[in-house]
């Protein structure tokens, strides 16, 4: 296991350098140039120029890849193009927000979608199942900022109960959270469901009701656990949906967090920012899932034991 | 008393259903399946035929946002266009996208999917890390991305959308293809002397039917979904179009005004989109294929 | 063979599917003593796991058992509430699956598993527990039980996964065990084994074991009587010795025919033309009619009863009373 | 770690306080939800009005505008101008201090002024003091500001150069400034989070009547209905902009007020003039008539749009209106029929992929289809489209035939220069008509040295005419500012230009 | 003896079974030196528990593995080497039918296309050509017209495994390769398929190689026969000397546990200890040492070789050899 992990470790370094190159190509190749984005429209030429120089634009692209990658593993990440600042002062602060944001999505939803999966999966074919089954589906059939905008709209501008938008208290992510977990906990539950629905059928599920425990205990032990197996892989790729989903569900709830950092810098083609924050995020995903195959192989004796 | 030779009995055969009508039978019991793919299909009536109550770039400035009535049943827009009109020549537009969109990321991702599964080696992992790495970009950040190099516009949206559907199509195409290659019939063939090409067509390749067919479907309703999240955030088809995204995108500035502009078009996706979540779960069930 | 532990009558059990109510056990009526193994054979889809599941109510969600009894010690196991039905699982009926590797849960340890059945059953606290599961691996002759309690179930062979599976099943001390072709996943050289194994449990626990196989040669090393199922019915039911010797039922004698015997040397072997049919077709009459060489008219038309002939043997043909033509 | 700089500055600020004030949750704090994010807080190197407006609660100029667009003395008390016009003198108020308790003098601003036309700082207010060759201080409150050439907007654009503390500029050097502001405005900074809000506290200390709250915050809410959604719940005090088409929409709520006022947005949309179809001023004017500009105003911004009566919005000094381009689509197809385009043709029109450009666009297309012209929308996302102007080198290069768009400017000077004069067609700057016409240029750069006021309107005047009469845009209209704030607010608006002005906020909540 | 038709000559074969980034490599020895040869004609059955490599054997021979060394021999010709095009012309002479009856055939085509693809495939008959030798294969095996358009999961296991045998039938081979084809079957039907192997090998002078792990059945069927155990081949002889007078301490335990289905016929079991060791740690010795009731301390030391003790009867065994 360990030897695993560390090969997988090892790994990331090949990927993440091939993903550098591949962000460092997709960002140059969109069109705009940031100096006379940054510089605005009545910017003169000059002004421009003297930019693009100081920002380094004007250097081959080898050269900018070479800095870009150097500062990476110094640790100086350059200046946001934008605003001026060190690229760490802008990201930093942005990270919490979205790490709350995520954290509370994925919580509540893991534990709602699995529990809702459980349960219909045991009254498979009844109509609890079946409400919500397609409760489920249309839980990933929403568009996130229709139902966030419905959300806000329902739960905080009629009724009051939460704040509108910002993340001044943990109140506010509420609404955000509903938004963004509501497609992830429609997964889960579909996928709890599947995986309970198989593993029912199992032969050691028989053999644990022939030993007269009760139902509960077949359940929630013996079958749980093994979908729980299954279910970790699936709560895994949840998280580049997740990621995707917080740029929208920010957007809808002025979060500042870094999906919604990430578009605007996009926009502004803040280059140093867009880099980082895109590293950052695959590195992030490609942690998450090494966590995810760990957890998967710890959860799963077959694969630990290997 | 050994020899208990017996005649060759008359009922020997039994009156067993052919796939197709056993697959139509299983089907036709998933009841929200069978509604949704009623629905699909009223849907692509909408979109064959456009039965639109009026023209759809018809304005009519002095009757503005006015909400749904007798005249107007969905109500009109800023421009004071008829909302169910635009609703209903935006299905094919929606629908196309998704269509092309999902067929262009099947295709390319089965072949790759297929090529990583049978053969493996270098190719192979070279095609999985490639999708690793398109994977690791969340989904709609890629297509943003995509959208604001090449631009935007539908074409480039469809191009997008099927690029990022790629990685799915080849993950669940080579997992299928694996499970399929490990099947007795499939060494049978080789041992009979099949060659490659014809096994991956006529043997592999129908094998991961099942799964495409459910991904496919499942995708569409995802497809949509993105499709009207780019427009939602600018990058998506130009705004003369009647598309569910951009009038959502629209109708968002006039939410406390004319709900209707924002409620129908988003119904309509969110009905649309569950339709084929429902279809591809019915699917899923009749069909039974593995999908990771 | 006095005592009957065991008594099943009349079971019937269904399956609701798609294509209707399906009969998968019907008028089963047996019943399995003390220190006796009781053997049920037939072909594979004949019945003989329905019928071992019927007797515990562990049929999947689409069976459901319309009529019959099943009485444990004068107790109708049927007519049970749920929590009844619990206790005696396990406790006074216990149960070995067809195959060892999948029934074992594959998350748990060994151990685990092994003491869940007696801190339920007779309350046993954990190292009690875990001393008792201990003594039951040994008693299956696995050396270092505590190593194995340790053990994940894909760590095993099937051998020593059926062995568990049987200590499993032996740990609370059952009246009857239930064994669904224990045998049949594994190679003959640890077959011979476990085989070994059961008969010794049987002697010195004075159980009663219902053994279900399709193997004609293990029914006969194995079993003190033997019921013969076809299409969820029983045919034949009789001791195990005048069944291989004297078979009655067409189906029977077909069968016992088809198995080639070393040093028999034929040329070709006996077989039994077409297959068994599918619940969902059942012929009208006899179900064997369509494939046994003696049918007559009647045969087609009517389904014959189980019949009482005497030296506790039971057959189910109409032509049982024609001897001349069936014992030529 | 950072995201808590607020609480911490929030814990400083109250350890300050309990020495001698009220304790903090007694504060009162009113909130501006605004619709995008401050990029920098130093008022030097920035342009975008927001930031603006965000740094002009602590930063002052030398000469600030009133509400009406004419200029007051602020950290100045007076100026006086050469005859040549090359040397402005200005006497600097005394007695004010920076919040870091250092005096401002006329050291202080030549600090500033040395600092903006540094051409190796490139810092983005450098361009409005490119004609200023040397500041000298004269007296400890006399400064000295010496131009290459006259140049009448100079007062204009001295208004835009705020003051920042030296001591503060030495400390925290050119970088650390942005997050660091010190200036003599009404409010001192507390806090900013880069992307989400800033803070800033009621200065004490400031030198006129400053406001009469405890904490300001600004808020950036891009999603328009969450803004307004925070109007109503309370959760912001004020908010702009408010989207136009939502005022319906809160116009029952008596808790909220909307505030209109004039601004010096122009809405056009260039007509390329090198390409053929609008070479022809006749076709330039046909479109200009097919435009109906009150359906405009109604339909595109919701009823809150002025018609265009010259190139500059009546706003900007020295406006002169025009005769009216009326809706007339008989003239306009008589136009288009003369001009050899009876049967129209094809063309595109650009914009950003907003929703409200879009919109725009939209208009144009159903307006311009009435005679015969097809235009295809053409969205693109504000980057490539600066890019896709930008990169022809010349007039035949380029491949805009339309660009809607809007430009604000404080000044005449500002809002026709770069627009119009030939030397600033693509790339140098967005004459994006490729409006090449000299006599055009010789009145631009005549109005730009004219001191005298007279001279100059009559300048500006014969320059709008012909600008007008030569049509290279489609005047569509300008915006109608429009605020919104809950009625317990006092004392904020929003200047012509759409910056906040919270100098004397105050509130009743 | 004459040429024999096909040869094995000291067959190597490992899997990966693990893969590690430090320390070695995990592999199963699937196979360990295996030598056979198969006459034209004859049926050499081979038996064995699971796992032991009989399959792999198969595959070996029918070129869908690549052995890691030794030599295949098919006709006299060394085809360990051939390419997938030479094999073509190879495979045509040696078709397989395989253990699991409903796993062998795509259940997404009609049995006329199943049966016939070995003809697409090597000759360039005609559809039509085809069509009919399709039909009088499936005659053959004892199904008949209608048969041919249904599709595989229509018909019994029985029918099935009858259908993989006319697949195999269909270009003329001269050697099936059998893999278990009847050990997924009900008694009653197995009996069926043996009667039908027996009739064609009659019919066209088929070679078998027989892979069974059930004794009684490779009775009726065999010629030869060899034991297999844990990838090594420990003896083989004529059916009659097996049975009669098996040598390999193995093979005598297997055939004693082979249950008889004859409740008068009792005997002494021989019941080995233990379990059949894991492939990917060997023991040292004789691959038996660990469950021999004879093992002596050779035994646990070195690996006996395949001798031939008495015409025809091969054993590899220290005690027999000695
Ligand atoms: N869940 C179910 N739904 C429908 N039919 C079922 C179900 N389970 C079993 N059956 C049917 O009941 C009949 C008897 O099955 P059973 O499993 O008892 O056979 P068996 O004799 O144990 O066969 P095998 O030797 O293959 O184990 C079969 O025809 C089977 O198709
Ligand atoms: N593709 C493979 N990869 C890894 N190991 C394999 C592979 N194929 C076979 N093996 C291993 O090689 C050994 C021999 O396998 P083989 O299939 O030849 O056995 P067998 O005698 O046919 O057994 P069975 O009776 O179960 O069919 C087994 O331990 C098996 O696990
Ligand atoms: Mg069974
Ligand atoms: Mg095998």
């Amino acid at each position: 296991m360990k030897q695993y992990v560390l090969k997988r470790l090892l790994n990331i370094i090949p990927i993440m350098i091939v993903v550098s190159i591949i962000i460092f190509m997709f960002i140059h190749l969109i069109p705009g140039d940031p100096a006379r984005i940054v510089a605005g429209q009545k910017a003169t030429l000059e002004e421009i120029e003297i930019m693009r120089e100081q920002l380094g634009l004007n250097d081959p692209y080898i050269v900018q890849y070479k800095d870009f990658m150097l500062g990476i593993f110094t640790g100086d990440w350059g200046n946001s193009i934008k605003t001026g600042l060190p690229v760490w002062k802008v990201i930093i602060p942005r990270v919490k927000p979205t790490l709350i944001l995520a954290i509370f999505s994925i919580v509540w939803s893991v534990i709602a979608g699995i529990s809702i999966g459980v349960v219909s999966a045991i009254k498979r074919g009844k109509l609890l199942d079946y409400i919500v089954m397609i409760g489920a589906s249309s839980g990933i059939s929403l568009p996130l900022f229709w139902l966030g905008l419905m959300l806000m709209q329902i739960f905080s501008v009629k009724l009051g109960w939460f704040p509108t938008t910002g993340v001044d208290s943990l109140s506010s992510y509420i609404l955000p959270s509903i938004t963004l977990g509501a497609g992830i906990t429609a997964m889960i539950a579909r996928y709890t469901r599947s995986s309970m629905i198989e593993i029912l059928k199992e032969n050691y599920i028989r053999t644990s009701r022939a030993k007269g425990l009760s139902e509960f205990i077949v359940i929630n032990k013996h079958a749980l656990r093994n979908s729980l197996v299954d279910v970790i892989t699936i709560v895994g790729l949840q998280f580049g949906f997740l990621l995707a989903g917080s740029v929208l569900v920010e957007t809808v709830f002025a979060i500042p967090g870094l999906g919604r950092l990430l578009i605007d810098s996009i926009l502004f083609r803040d280059y140093t920012v867009v880099q980082t924050v895109l590293l950052i995020f695959t590195f992030q995903f490609i942690i998450i899932n090494l966590i995810v195959d760990v957890l998967y192989g710890v959860a799963n004796p077959k694969i630990r034991y290997q | 008393m050994e020899e208990v030779k017996m005649q060759e009995a008359k009922h020997e055969d039994f009156k067993i259903e052919n796939p197709i009508k056993e697959f139509v039978r299983k089907f036709l019991k998933k009841k929200s399946a069978v509604v949704a793919l009623g629905f699909i299909f009223f849907l692509v009536i909408l979109a064959i035929f456009e039965p639109t109550p009026y023209d759809i770039d018809e304005t009519d400035y002095d009757n503005i946002l006015s909400e749904p009535n007798s005249e107007h049943f969905f109500g009109t827009d800023e421009y004071g266009r008829d909302v169910l009109s635009r609703i209903v020549t935006g299905t094919r537009l929606s629908l196309s996208v998704a269509l092309t969109a999902v067929t262009i990321g099947a295709f390319v991702g089965s072949v790759l999917g297929i090529i990583a599964g049978y053969y493996g080696g270098l190719l192979g992992s070279l095609i999985m890390r490639f999708c690793d790495i398109l994977f690791s970009f969340p989904g709609l950040l890629l297509a943003i991305g995509i959208v604001a190099i090449i631009g935007p516009g539908l074409t480039n949206v469809v191009v997008a959308i099927s690029i990022y559907g790629i990685p799915t199509f080849t993950r669940i195409i080579r997992s299928a293809t694996l499970s399929i290659k490990e099947l007795l019939y499939i060494e049978a063939s080789r041992s009979i002397g099949v060659s490659d090409t014809r096994l991956l067509v006529k043997h592999v390749f129908p094998g991961t039917l099942p799964s495409l067919i459910v991904a496919y479907t499942m995708r569409m309703g995802t497809a949509i979904i993105s499709a009207s999240s780019l427009s939602f955030l600018g990058f998506g088809a130009s705004p003369t179009n009647p598309d569910w995204g951009a009038m959502l995108s629209t109708g968002r500035d006039y939410i406390g005004v004319a709900p209707h502009m924002l409620l129908y078009p988003g119904l309509m996706i969110f009905f649309t989109v569950l339709a084929f979540n429902l279809l591809g779960d019915g699917l899923r069930d009749t069909l039974d294929p593995k999908l990771d | 063979m006095s005592e009957k532990l065991l008594d099943v009558k009349n079971l019937r059990t269904e399956f609701n599917t798609d294509k209707g109510s399906l009969v998968a056990v019907n008028d089963v009526s047996f019943y399995v003593g003390k220190e006796e193994i009781v053997g049920l054979v037939g072909e594979s889809g004949s019945g003989k796991s329905v019928t071992s599941l019927s007797v515990l109510r562990l049929l999947p969600e689409q069976g459901n058992i319309s009529a019959g009894e099943v009485f444990l010690e004068g107790k109708d196991l049927l007519k049970m509430n749920k929590k009844d039905i619990r206790n005696i699982r396990g406790r006074d009926i216990a149960m070995i699956f067809q195959d060892p590797m999948s029934s074992l849960n594959p998350v748990l340890r060994v151990g685990e598993q092994l003491m869940e059945c007696t801190k339920l059953h007779l309350k046993y606290n954990n190292s009690e527990a875990r001393k008792h599961a201990i003594n039951m691996i040994k008693r299956v002759g696995i050396p270092v039980p505590e190593d194995v309690m340790n053990r994940y179930p894909h760590q095993l062979s099937g051998g020593m996964s059926q062995r568990i599976m049987i200590a499993m099943a032996m740990s609370c001390n059952p009246k009857v065990l239930i064994a669904d072709e224990p045998t049949t996943a594994l190679d003959v050289t640890i077959q011979a084994q476990v085989m070994e194994l059961m008969l010794e449990l049987k002697e010195k626990n004075k159980i009663g074991v219902l053994l279900i196989t399709h193997d004609l040669g293990v029914v006969a090393e194995m079993c003190d009587r033997v019921m013969v199922m076809y299409c969820g019915r029983i045919v034949e039911m009789a001791d195990v010795v005048s069944l291989f010797r004297n078979p009655l039922h067409p189906y029977t004698k077909g069968l016992i025919a088809s198995v080639p015997k070393i040093g028999r040397n034929t040329d070709t072997l006996p077989y039994i033309t077409g297959r068994v049919p599918d619940l969902s077709q059942m012929p009208k009459g006899c179900k064997f009619a369509p494939r046994c060489s003696k049918a007559i008219e009647k045969c087609h038309r009517e389904e014959p009863n189980l019949i009482d002939i005497g030296s506790n043997r039971q057959c189910r043909c109409h032509l049982i009373h024609e001897r001349s033509e069936i014992n030529e | 770690a950072c995201s808590n700089d607020i609480e911490k500055a929030e814990t400083k600020a109250s350890d300050e306080t309990t020495a001698n004030a009220p304790v903090e949750n007694e504060d009162v704090n009113m909130t501006i939800a605004v619709n995008a994010e401050i990029i920098s807080l130093d008022p030097h190197d920035i342009s975008d009005t927001l930031s603006g407006s965000a740094t002009s609660t602590m930063y002052e100029p030398l000469y600030d505008y009133k509400l009406d667009m004419t200029l007051e003395p602020t950290l100045a008390t007076s100026y006086e101008v050469s005859e040549d016009g090359l040397e402005y003198t200005f006497y600097i108020r005394e007695g004010v201090k920076f919040h870091d308790g250092t005096p401002l003098n006329a050291e202080a601003v030549k600090y500033n002024f040395d600092r903006v036309t540094d051409k190796e700082k490139n810092l983005k207010r450098r361009r409005n003091l490119l004609h200023v060759v040397s500041t000298e201080v004269i007296d400890e409150y006399t400064l000295l500001v010496k131009l290459d050439a006259p140049f009448a907007p100079m007062l204009n654009r001295i208004a835009s150069i705020s003051i920042i503390s030296p001591a503060a500029l030495e400390k925290h050097g050119d970088k650390g400034i942005i997050t660091n502001p010190v200036g003599t405005g009404p409010y001192v900074f507390e806090a900013w989070t880069p992307g989400d809000k800033m803070v800033v506290r009621t200065n004490e200390n400031y030198w006129r009547e400053g406001p009469k709250i405890d904490t300001l915050t600004f808020k950036p809410v891009t999603e328009n209905g969450a803004r307004i959604a925070m109007l109503q719940t309370g959760e912001a005090d004020f908010i702009y902009p408010m989207p136009a088409e939502q005022v319906k929409a809160v116009e029952g709520d008596k808790n909220i007020e909307i505030i209109e006022g004039p601004s010096t947005i122009a809405r056009f949309t260039f007509l390329n003039m090198s390409k053929d179809v609008f070479s022809d001023v006749r076709v330039r004017q046909a479109i200009n008539y097919a435009i109906d500009k009150e359906a405009y105003a109604k339909v595109v911004k919701a009823g809150y749009a002025e018609p265009l009566t010259s190139h500059v919005p009546s706003t900007i000094n020295y406006h002169a209106p025009q005769p009216e381009y009326e809706y007339n689509l008989e003239k306009a197809k008589k136009l288009m029929a003369e001009a050899g385009y009876p049967d129209g043709f094809k063309t595109h029109v650009w914009a950003p992929n907003d929703t409200e450009n879009m919109k725009g666009m939209q208009f144009i297309r159903q307006q311009l289809a009435e005679i015969g012209i097809d235009v295809e929308v053409v969205p693109m996302e504000e980057g490539t489209l600066s890019d896709s102007i930008y990169k022809a080198q010349t007039p035949e290069e380029s491949e805009v035939n339309m660009w809607y768009v809007s430009w604000s400017a404080f000044d005449f000077d500002g809002a026709t220069e770069k627009l119009f004069h030939s030397a600033n067609i693509p790339p140098t700057a967005p004459n994006v008509s490729y409006y090449m016409n000299p006599e055009a240029d010789a009145l631009i750069e005549a109005g730009a040295v004219e001191v005298n006021p007279e001279k100059r309107a009559k300048i500006y005047a014969d320059l709008q005419e012909i600008i007008w009469n030569d049509a290279p845009w489609i005047f569509m209209g300008s915006d109608v500012l429009l605020a919104a704030e809950r009625n317990t607010t006092e004392g904020i608006f929003v200047d012509p230009s759409g910056g906040i002005i919270a100098t004397e906020a105050s509130t009743s909540k | 003896m004459s040429n024999p038709l096909v040869e094995l000559k000291d067959i190597y074969k490992t899997f990966l079974a693990s893969k590690t980034l430090f320390g070695e490599d995990k592999y199963v020895h699937a196979l360990n030196g295996v030598s056979l040869e198969i006459q034209s004609g004859e049926t050499l059955s081979i038996v064995g528990e699971s796992g032991c490599g009989k399959s792999t054997m198969g595959r070996i021979l029918n070129k869908l593995l690549h052995p890691d060394s030794g030599e295949v021999w098919f006709e006299n010709k060394n085809i360990t080497d051939y390419t997938s095009y030479q094999m073509k012309s190879i495979r045509k002479k040696m078709q397989m039918v395989f253990q699991d009856p409903y796993g062998c055939l795509n259940p997404r085509m009609k049995i006329k296309d199943i049966v016939g693809e070995p003809l697409l495939v090597h000759t360039n008959m005609s559809k039509k050509e085809r069509y009919k030798t399709v039909i009088k294969l499936l005659e053959t095996v004892g199904l008949n017209e209608r048969h041919a358009q249904g599709y595989a999961h229509e018909f019994s296991g029985g029918q099935r495994q009858r259908i993989g045998v006319a697949r195999a039938l269909s270009v003329k081979p001269s050697l099936i390769i059998a893999d278990e084809p009847v050990s997924a079957l009900d008694v009653s039907i197995q009996a069926q398929v043996i009667n039908i192997f027996k009739k064609l090998q009659k019919e066209f002078n088929l070679t078998y190689l027989f892979i069974s792990h059930d004794l009684s059945v490779v009775e009726v069927i065999s010629d030869r026969i060899g034991v297999m155990y844990l990838g090594y081949l420990v003896e083989i002889t004529t059916k009659e000397k097996l049975y009669k007078d098996p040598m390999h301490p193995y093979t005598q335990a297997l055939l004693s546990a082979v249950p008889i289905a004859d409740p008068m016929h009792k005997r002494k079991r021989i019941i080995l200890k233990g379990d059949i060791p894991s492939p990917i740690d060997m023991p040292k010795g004789c691959p038996f040492s660990t469950r021999c009731m004879y093992a002596k301390d050779e035994c646990f030391e070195t690996i006996p070789s395949l001798v031939e003790v008495e015409p025809g009867h091969k054993v590899a065994c220290h005690l027999k050899s000695l």
